[in-house]
């Protein structure tokens, strides 16, 4: 079989990060996590509790998914169980186990910014479209991932001009526990480039696995901060055959991940 | 003797009256789902301005109020189109400029139409803890935990003069069925002044009472019902239509294109759509019946 | 026609104080006020939203009410037009115009109390069954009437043991205002002898019409305060022809008023 | 390689196993319809003690676990069965004696439920405000409003460690309709560790997917279902049965002579109806048939 690529791997990565029983809500216009989701739900956790939009659903019965773009589409309705209000989905996360969250700027405890650039809230260089619901379900949901789209100096930066949502806050051990937040935090930051966990004391983003083809060497220089590096940086155990035969005969049929 | 239980089924024109200058406007509906358009693209028509839009996840429709110079500030936790245009040219370049920003996110959001639903002067919300929004909102404000914990942070009440939403059905009395998903439209109606509701048709009270428990909005909650078939539009109706991406991609490029070379795409938009039709279905017939019943709710998955 | 007798008299003054389009709670276990409001229901009010058990429902269409304690029955659940949950109850209270509260003591300002007689609270005579939703409905409600079924100097009194809903707290013209309570408060008290409305200044109960066979000197000795009785009590208006005809024909088919 | 996905059907034993002595329990339903009654019946045969019961509206199930000593605590805005028994004589004598009340009315009730499900350490209320509720129940403390008004009572949150619910039909994955009034009980349910639906019927999941807008509990605030046709009895189960008003009085007549004349009436009713019967089929026939047969949903009005 024709090896993961890079975007594949980020979604085996997710995947492996599910648990049977979760409950995630499948944001629109993530297609990778989504993927790694899907992927989950059909290989070892059928009973996946998914929010897509404003249904609440269970798809471990559906045999392939033709559009993974599409999943956040209203035609998702005849898979419902439930539907649910804006109001009853914040209602749900305290017993939501995972989200994933995003930002025009990620700083290096894992805080967010999608309010806009610019430090100056009167005039700002360039207005986000705003953090819809992440403020809150960053405080509040048990765990979550942070995912980029470009690993640059700009969008990870060391000081977010805005804060839309905390991840680890200044850091330190008590970077969360100071505001009495209820949620766990990001664990991971997902990037095309590399996936990085926090530092146990600092709570400072820490080079987990490299992606290929990037090399230590891009990794520093297209981060805006000194990311801790530990000594021996570990591959990112390989996907196996079912990993890459699920996901690509029943989640991404089209094979948006292996553009 | 006994007078009969009254209809608030009423005109495009009486709805728009129900609209002042200067009004907190609510607007109901998911990003591009369930917008309220045909009653928006009146009072656009009409120039309705310094309007206070309160749209909790919104789209197109705050982006073309903005192009017009209706608005004078926004709430909303997001205003965007998702994979279509993830920032939207006017919202992003004249915020702060020619109007203000509310910043908020979608839990705090909820939290200040709630307040306003209970009448109670704050609600305290996990949303601006910690983050610059207090610093971007001066609404926001630090409150004490009377338990001993940790700060929060406070958010008063948000009540909008109208709101207006779309939904897939109701009776003459104003009985309100989504047949789908409601978003923030039960809060947005129940914290408002009064609540106009532009639905694809009309059906009985029987049909209603059939399945009270669809109803989304009981008749308390609408002060007036439009019937404007295909009213989303270009936006989805759930249960009705999809997107018309093709559309909503005509206006992003037409405002994109006024900040780069050219502001006619955008003039030509706005004449086209909005200030020529004279009715509702000169709109749909400026669309095309044939791109309007093309907008099927199959397929996708 | 039979002269109105003292419950049909109470149920016609509550009907002449309903107004078209209000949104009205109907209790459980409240006959008169359940019977007045249906009244105005079937004559000037048909656009009256009511709001029974968890049911939201209008009522105009009935031709007549078989039994007027059963109102409060699920089997009301075919004339709903929607399903409230209790939040949701809660939620349009502030759109309630009328909610009638009840209570074991009312004192002389409309507080009342539900809670229980005794006021050492580790150690009451008797344990009441609760305020249900009444303190908060009565903070919030446009306004409310008190209905009293026992009117003795052991309902009526001075001060209530313990206060488990607040009527003009401790009287005066900004006995609620201090308190910032959005509802407007109690407008009369309705009780077998008579009904009473507060006086614009002070807040205390002010003897409004004498109810056959009452008496003012039975009213004085039955009150457990002195209420302010005004230079010259009038007659409750009298009862129309068409009030007595559609409450007796329509709405109390049983006669349960005119036992 | 891919699993199943799994039923959380149980029996009434596993069921009764999840509840512990010293818990937290909350009690869906109203007053006297849709009482998870056979569930409570097993867990007083069994004598589970030291509960704390959580019962926002609450009736004989009530009175009856106070009767049996099972009660340390009591959250509930009220305890009776309206005209049928305005006061209960356990609940009413024995408050602040054998258990703890923490009064509450139902308002701030669904606020301490609020707030847990929110994961907020506090949540304002204008329930208590001025009111006496605060000297009865030392959880409530005043809070400073940071917009300047005068201050209001905040409640902390409530978590029941198990919620117990009856309603009209699940699934096997656990998702729940009422067929009618949910009352407090997604709230209930939302804001437990631990949620036991017992339910009229199992239906399919595609039943439950005709419908998904009736779908009152999902599935994931669901941790067990357990079918018990005619379980809310003698309470009235919506869309099934009314109440059965004798034995609702049975009980209640019984349990005031105990504190008259006799102890022995109650005695009598205790066995019959709680400790001698092996199973919820072993109860409904003690009941007799004729007489579950005879509580239609007909009439009233």
């Amino acid at each position: 079989m024709e090896a993961a690529s890079n975007k594949e791997l980020r979604a085996i990565f997710v995947s492996r990060h599910v648990e049977n029983r979760d409950y995630i809500s499948l944001g629109t216009n993530l297609p990778i996590p989504t993927a790694g989701v899907l992927l989950a739900h059909l290989t070892h956790a059928p009973d996946l509790y998914l929010n897509v939009l404003n249904f609440f659903t269970n798809l471990s019965h559906v045999q392939r998914f033709e559009d993974l773009t599409q999943i956040a589409n209203p035609a998702m309705a005849k898979y419902a169980e439930n539907f649910m209000s804006m109001e009853e989905q914040f209602y749900a996360i305290s017993r939501m186990d995972l989200s994933f969250a995003s930002g025009l700027q990620v700083d290096m405890y894992g805080n967010q910014n999608l309010f806009g650039i610019g430090t100056d809230p009167a005039n700002m260089k360039m207005r986000g479209p705003g953090p819809v619901g992440t403020s809150t379900v960053m405080a509040t949901v048990k765990k979550y991932f942070i995912f980029i789209n470009e690993h640059s100096p700009r969008s990870l930066v060391k000081k977010c001009d805005q804060v839309s949502a905390i991840g680890w806050g200044e850091g330190g051990p008590d970077g969360r526990a100071k505001y009495g937040f209820p949620g766990g935090g990001p664990q991971y930051v997902i990037t095309p480039r590399a996936i990085f966990d926090f530092d146990e004391e600092s709570k400072r983003m820490r080079l987990k696995y490299l992606l290929p083809p990037s090399t230590l060497e891009e990794i520093i220089e297209n981060t805006g901060f000194s990311p801790v590096i530990p000594e021996k940086v570990e591959d990112m155990p390989p996907p196996t055959a079912e990993e890459l035969q699920v996901l690509r005969t029943r989640v991404d049929t089209r094979g948006i991940l292996r553009d | 003797m006994v007078s009969e239980r009254h209809s608030v089924v009423i005109s495009m024109e009486e709805a728009v009256s129900m609209v002042k200058d200067g009004d907190i406007l609510g607007i109901g509906g998911f990003v591009t789902t369930n917008k309220p358009m045909a009653l928006l693209r009146s009072i656009m028509k009409e120039g309705k301005k310094d309007l206070a839009l309160v749209a909790g996840t919104s789209s197109i429709e705050v982006d073309m109020m903005i192009a017009l110079g209706l608005v004078r500030e926004v709430t909303s936790s997001y205003v965007g189109a998702e994979a279509l245009a993830p920032i939207l040219p006017f919202y992003s370049r004249r915020a702060g400029r020619t109007f203000q920003v509310r910043d908020i996110d979608q839990g705090t959001f909820i939290t200040m139409l709630r307040a306003q639903i209970l009448r109670l002067p704050f609600l305290p919300s996990w949303g601006p803890v910690g983050t610059t929004m207090p610093a971007l909102n001066p609404l926001i404000k630090p409150v004490a935990d009377p338990f001993g914990g940790p700060p929060l942070m406070a958010v008063p009440p948000l009540a909008p003069d109208v709101t207006l939403i779309h939904a897939a059905q109701a009776d003459i009395y104003g009985n309100v069925q989504h047949l789908g998903a409601v978003y923030c439209d039960p809060m947005l109606a129940r914290a408002a002044k009064k609540v106009i509701v532009q639905v694809e048709r009309l059906v009985s009270n029987e049909e209603i009472r059939k399945n009270p428990g669809a109803t989304t909005l009981a008749c308390k909650f609408v002060d007036a019902v439009v019937v404007l078939p295909y009213g989303a539009h270009p936006t989805a109706s759930q249960n009705y239509y999809s997107i018309d991406a093709a559309h909503i991609s005509s206006y992003v490029k037409a405002a994109r294109e006024f900040f780069a070379d050219s502001k006619e795409p955008l003039e030509e938009y706005l004449n086209k759509y909005i200030k020529q039709p004279e009715s509702h279905i000169d709109y749909l017939e400026s669309v095309g019946l044939k791109n309007i019943l093309g907008l099927s709710l199959e397929g996708g998955l």
